[in-house]
């Protein structure tokens, strides 16, 4: 497929009428991966020796964890072509991403304590993984009260592209930052949440599952807010202009 | 049911607060999707007929 | 550019904060000596943060900023400027107070150097994170809670490292490397971080 | 000519207000633009100033011979009459302000602080700050608000001095200035018509 024809999706009416058809595809898809990866994490996989059925909760950790990254990755791509390119969908899909990564990161961070509780006995600790996160949180509240704070759409998606680039920057220092002050604190990493080095293929097969699930929840999810976001923006323009005709 | 020993509140939790999570955040989707377009359709036909 | 008043406001919020962090965690003083570095630095981070919807406010609400953006003056030369005001009429006199208030933290005799050190490298990093930070809401009815939330997580690393040299001073410890990394985040910001500031401000003032 | 404006579309929070837009102004020359209110004065004068990007069209002006005033000062309230003259002739690289301060008869409030002036006597010290700018063009939005009879004659003095020197100027106003040699623009015919309301693409504009 060449470029141009890709940039012709960036189109409103043409996202609206080939989503029209894609959707439905894509929704049951991931329920259906999404159900089956959890599932069979959730009923069909043996205990682990060291961490008993606490295991059971890398289904959830581990994917919810990598969309959440991901999703902020979206949105740096998607806030960058709105950038250069200009094309509102571009723009608009960043928004309708924001919620969806902020609940991922937040399922991460709930299902993280949860896990560390039995594993460490303690509900939080300042591991850096973990710091990270709780940072990736903030960001991502950040960026949706930018989003919901200024009225004019195409002042909110420059400011909110802009401070999306400022922030992958920073939020990649404090990563590192992270890293370094806790080794700072504490000699090695004795509370890593880093599963054993070599997972075993009865784990490893359904983790797989249940990444595809989220991945093609979070398409589905993304796809369809999208939509309401290109339909929220036009009742608004639509409003307007009524408004300045009967001015 | 699976035996899920001495872990059993952790995981059930964990599992039970991630599928309200998600559950949560599809429904505001949708209700939202479903609202823009009516909203959209009603201020459209309006424009139609007042010319 | 100057003209602003009222940034003496973020030394007495500076003040307070650290009188108040001996009444809520107790008079210990070997206690109190342990945790005054990072004190220092969180009370130094919160009064900067204090005044920084300060920066465009004035300006935007006269009318200047309008006038400014269609004069001679680049708008990355207006923001390093603005940034630049605030830092001296805030990072520097905290940067100035915090060995008086180690004193009543106890704060240990090596530590002195290393705080004033810290801080001096680290609160113009702070000014011009803020600066951007303020250029993105100026206009804003309640832009001050979202000025916080947007800002807080870009000090992040800024508040690490300035806290960590200021910590290892006080224990004696080799502080080069966060010492090194802090430079590095001041001197980064303020020569890539204006640009971004010009960019919001001209969208705003659209 | 200094300032030529051809086929111009510019928008208002993403609503295009007027478009097939064509004027020019050339040295001597005032034009007063006229419209009801909402009409896109504001957002005509914010564009050609640089502060915003037309939605098409065309602007030829010489870089750096332009000076914008808009409704609010940009006054300096801590500052005297004279330092707050004194900055912005710094800011446009002049140093000479005598001539603002003469022509706006500011001289007895000169070491006032600008926040103990009056609504009129902060307007005059607006539009005197246009002269210390050095700058050919002046597009001003409403300069005449607040302003009493006697300070009207005072800019419109001010004005016919400006283009006489082969200055120009853009004035959107609803008063008469008293300026015999100004041209009139009425906007209401270029007001932009709406979009059809299926084109989709078009709402996004």
């Amino acid at each position: 497929m060449n470029l141009n024809t890709l940039w012709e999706y960036a189109n409103p009416k043409k996202f609206i009428q080939t989503t029209d058809r894609v959707l439905p595809w894509v929704a049951g898809l991931a329920a259906l991966t999404l159900g089956a990866g959890l599932v069979w994490g959730f009923f069909f996989t043996p205990d682990d020796y060291r961490q008993g059925s606490t295991v059971k909760i890398i289904y959830l950790h581990v994917p919810s964890a990598l969309m959440a990254i991901n999703a902020w990755l979206m949105m740096l791509i998607t806030s960058l072509v709105w950038i250069v390119r200009r094309h509102h969908v571009s723009a608009l899909a960043a928004r309708a991403a924001a919620p969806v990564g902020l609940v991922m990161t937040l399922i991460a961070l709930l299902t993280g304590a949860i896990w560390g509780q039995p594993m460490w006995g303690t509900w939080w600790a300042w591991d850096p993984r973990l710091t990270s996160f709780l940072i990736l949180f903030l960001f991502y509240l950040g960026y949706i009260a930018l989003w919901a704070a200024i009225e004019n759409d195409d002042t909110a998606a420059d400011l909110t592209s802009i401070l999306c680039l400022v922030g992958s920057v920073f939020a990649l220092l404090s990563r590192y930052a992270v890293n370094f002050w806790n080794q700072g604190l504490h000699q090695g990493a004795s509370l890593s949440v880093a599963p054993g080095e070599r997972m075993a293929m009865t784990f490893k097969l359904p983790l797989y599952v249940s990444m595809a699930g989220f991945v093609l929840l979070f398409v589905a999810l993304v796809l369809m807010r999208t939509r309401t976001e290109i339909r929220a923006r036009r009742l608004r323009v639509l409003i307007a202009r009524q408004r300045m005709e009967h001015a | 049911m699976p035996d899920l020993g001495k872990y059993a509140d952790a995981v059930l939790s964990a599992y039970a607060l991630s599928v309200v999570l998600i559950v949560a955040l599809i429904v505001v989707s949708v209700l939202r999707s479903n609202r823009m377009r009516t909203d959209l359709q009603t201020i459209e036909k309006k424009l139609k007929t007042d010319g | 550019m100057r003209a602003g008043g009222g940034f003496g406001l973020g030394l007495s919020f500076f003040l307070i904060v650290v009188v108040l962090v001996p009444f809520s965690v107790g008079p210990q003083n070997a206690l109190l000596a342990e945790i005054a570095p990072g004190v220092l630095w969180l009370g130094a981070l919160l009064a900067c943060l204090l005044s920084l919807d300060r920066i465009f406010a004035l300006d935007w609400e006269d009318g200047s900023l309008d006038l400014l953006a269609t004069s001679p003056l680049p708008m990355e030369a207006i923001v390093s400027v603005k940034a630049l005001a605030h830092w001296l009429t805030t990072g520097l006199p905290l940067v100035l107070a915090a060995p008086v208030l180690g004193l009543l933290l106890s704060l240990p005799q090596e530590g002195y150097r290393w705080v004033i050190i810290s801080l001096f490298l680290g609160t113009p990093a702070l000014s011009v994170i803020g600066t951007f930070g303020a250029a993105l809401t100026v206009g804003l009815k309640r832009g001050g809670l979202l000025l916080s939330l947007l800002v807080l997580p870009l000090y992040v690393p800024t508040l690490i490292f300035g806290a960590e040299v200021a910590r290892r001073g006080a224990e004696g410890l080799a502080v080069t490397t966060p010492l090194l990394l802090l430079a590095g985040i001041t001197c980064g910001t303020i020569a890539l971080l204006p640009f971004a500031s010009a960019a919001v401000l001209r969208v705003n003032l659209r | 000519m200094m300032l030529s404006v051809s086929d111009l579309m510019i928008s208002r929070g993403g609503i295009p207000v007027l478009e097939g837009l064509s004027f020019a102004l050339g040295a001597g020359d005032v034009l007063v633009l006229r419209g009801p209110n909402g009409c896109g004065k504001t957002t005509l004068l914010r564009t050609l100033a640089g502060l915003q990007l037309p939605v098409s069209g065309r602007i030829d002006v010489a870089s750096e011979s332009l000076v914008y005033a808009a409704h609010a000062d940009g006054i300096k309230t801590t500052l005297t009459v004279t330092e707050n003259l004194r900055f912005w002739a710094q800011v446009f690289g002049q140093e000479n302000i005598m001539p603002a301060i003469e022509a706006f008869h500011l001289a007895p409030l000169a070491d006032r602080p600008a926040g103990a002036l009056s609504a009129g006597q902060k307007r005059r010290l607006g539009l005197a700050r246009l002269l210390v700018t050095g700058r050919a063009i002046w597009v001003l939005d409403e300069p005449t608000v607040s302003l009493d009879a006697e300070a009207v004659a005072m800019f419109a003095t001010a004005v016919r001095t400006h283009v006489a020197d082969g200055g120009a100027a853009l004035i959107a106003t609803h008063i008469d200035l008293g300026l015999r040699e100004a041209r009139l623009l009425d906007l209401e015919p270029y007001r932009a018509r709406a979009l059809a309301t299926d084109d989709f693409d078009g709402s996004f504009l």
